[in-house]
């Protein structure tokens, strides 16, 4: 490539002003029913964007409107105002009533991430069937983690950005009551006095920062 | 008849009744863990306060009812029942010297720590589903534009592939089988000879098959032949420094490309 | 229902303000997989509401935005702004291999050239379609050469500079011949004796002797 085209491709793909940009993520966002990932708006984006910033901008926009800019994880979406769902009778659609078990399991996979099958059978006090998991996961509210550096290796579970989306959640951080779960202690895996196989000795520092990671 | 369907020792209405209520609420319960959490709310205490031994003598006083009235409890809710008379044994008697293990008190607090723990899991449950919830309190667009895939193809050919396809066209007319002596059994010094000449095009990675004499792919002894001979050579060219080898996993196709001649 | 009732419904659902009824179809409008109509936005709305007013507040305030709210027949929805249309696509290439008649005409190209359809078609034995021609010419392997001073002076076909940068080869001439295909078990059999027809004569003395030498 000459130097002459190296210039006009410059001016080719001079950035967008901040409003073109705002418009563009607006877009790109209103239609899209996922949420969008930053880094998927900067592909989509033309050269030298900052979608980060047009985000700032229309999520003051929409503060107070029926749309509004939500986070959830790493991701942004376009959701109705929560205080407007009584006017979507016909949009609602029905949730498969899930069972104790299910929503329990549910709870402590959000909670307790990244958990075993194991620890979540030590928490509830009885066995899980392979139905209730295999259901959060297709519903696509709960996937598999990495494995756990412990003995057998055992597979963990945690929460997907669609649990966050479906629950109105930024991040794991954001789960009612949780700060104060884990102050009382209520987080730890507390081993069973007298065992001391500690199949998940792994679990501590490491793991407990990772959930508030994005995974 | 009549007899067989006689209880010998009627039960009353009431014990009935009482019987047919345990088993509705044995059935409810999710575990013996759920059990105890619900005899332990009967206390009406906080949990860190409640007497685990009472806790225990509850427990084991419904398993002791439901022996009676003969009704049939799944095994965790038996395997309990033993852990809690054991804990209740340790609590009662002066800890064994000679023993080791946990003392009864650290059992009990590990018990009220588990009961607390599913109590916790459970309210943060209900404040999970009683939130604003998607497609019920608020809602995605109802008409998502996907985005358009435009998907451009490019064709792509090797010089193998090019040679091959001349040589295909140069033999059909008369094609004769490629004969030899010992039909089904190709050498590693013809491969070579074969590979040689052939070497010096492979500057991108090729596929070890396109090596093996046109056809013999067909017929498994061949096939089998060639392709040990063919490996052999590019090892022995390998060797010579004059190609590089790769697999790039177990079972992938083998590759070679000539080697740069700097690198010779 | 009483006229109690009725009295009581009436002022319950007193008209919101024009501010939140904007909201409200703003909010009707995004969630809705079919266009709105007025009709229908009325009855979805509180009593009193005045939905074309909203609709007509909300039209002005998304003048200019990435989505608009644009008129389908009778009904309403927010569609992309026209402009941004192209934010909606995304480019992938494929690569896939050329097809056997491409590669065996190319081939005869290039040994051949400059070569006419009627001989890539009697060297091939059967015929070359358009569409494999046209093929090679756009990928700018092939192009066309001199006429031939034959009869009806027809085109002929060569190989471009792109075909031999792609192939790695510094002339047409640098292809093996008929005697290293041969060594190298590609060209299995001898040509039949007196088999003299080769429209080979542009090729290289070296390379012609290999290609018709019998060994």
């Amino acid at each position: 490539m000459s130097d002459d085209d190296l210039e006009h491709e410059a001016s080719l793909f001079d950035a967008p002003t901040p409003g073109e940009q705002e418009r563009m993520v607006e877009a790109i966002l209103f239609a899209s029913a996922e949420p969008v990932s930053l880094r998927e708006l900067e592909d989509r984006l033309p050269h030298g964007c900052e979608p980060a910033k047009a985000i700032a901008t229309l999520t003051r926009r929409y503060e107070g409107r029926g749309v509004r800019l939500v986070r959830i994880a790493e991701a942004w979406a376009f959701r109705t105002a929560p205080d407007l769902g009584y006017l979507m009778q016909k949009e609602t659609v029905e949730v498969r009533k899930l069972s104790r078990a299910a929503i329990e399991t549910l709870a402590i996979v959000a909670y307790h991430q990244p958990v075993t099958r194991a620890e979540i059978e030590e928490i509830r006090g009885v066995s899980v069937s392979r139905g209730t998991l295999d259901q959060l996961i297709e519903m696509d509210w709960i996937k598999l983690g990495r494995r756990k550096m412990t003995p057998g290796r055992p597979v963990t579970f945690i929460v997907t950005q669609e649990f966050l989306d479906h629950f109105g959640l930024e991040s794991a951080r954001d789960l009612p009551g949780i700060k104060e779960l884990r102050a009382a202690g209520l987080l730890d895996n507390r081993l069973p006095p007298g065992r001391t196989d500690a199949p998940d000795e792994e679990r501590g520092g490491d793991e407990q920062a990772d959930m508030f990671e994005d995974d | 008849m009549d007899e067989l369907f006689e209880d010998p020792q009627p039960m009353s209405v009431s014990d009935r009744v009482a019987a047919e209520a345990l088993i509705v609420d044995v059935g409810s319960f999710e575990g013996p863990l759920d059990l105890l959490l619900t005899l332990a709310r009967t206390q009406k205490v906080d949990l860190r306060q409640m007497s685990m031994l009472a806790l225990a003598e509850q427990y084991l006083a419904f398993v002791e009812k439901a022996r009676q009235l003969r009704l049939e409890l799944a095994a965790d809710y038996l395997v309990m029942a033993s852990w809690l008379a054991f804990l209740k044994s340790r609590l009662l008697l002066p800890p064994d010297p000679t023993e080791d293990g946990p003392s009864g008190e650290d059992l009990a607090a590990h018990l009220a720590f588990q009961l607390e723990r599913l109590a916790a899991m459970r309210d943060v449950a209900a404040q999970l589903m009683g939130r604003d919830q998607k497609g019920r309190n608020f809602f995605a667009r109802g008409v998502p534009e996907d985005v358009e895939r435009v998907r451009t193809v490019r064709y792509t050919a090797t010089l193998l592939d090019l040679m091959q396809g001349y040589a295909r066209i140069r033999t059909k007319d008369d094609f004769r089988p490629f004969v030899l002596d010992r039909e089904h059994v190709d050498t590693m010094e013809r491969a070579l000879e074969r590979m040689r000449p052939l070497i010096g095009y492979a500057a991108d990675w090729t596929d070890l098959v396109m090596y093996m004499p046109d056809g013999w792919e067909l017929d498994g002894m061949r096939r089998r032949s060639a392709a040990a001979a063919t490996f052999a050579a590019s090892l022995e060219l390998a060797k010579e420094g004059r190609i590089e080898i790769r697999q790039t996993e177990l079972f992938a196709p083998i590759q070679i490309r000539r080697k740069t001649r700097k690198d010779v």
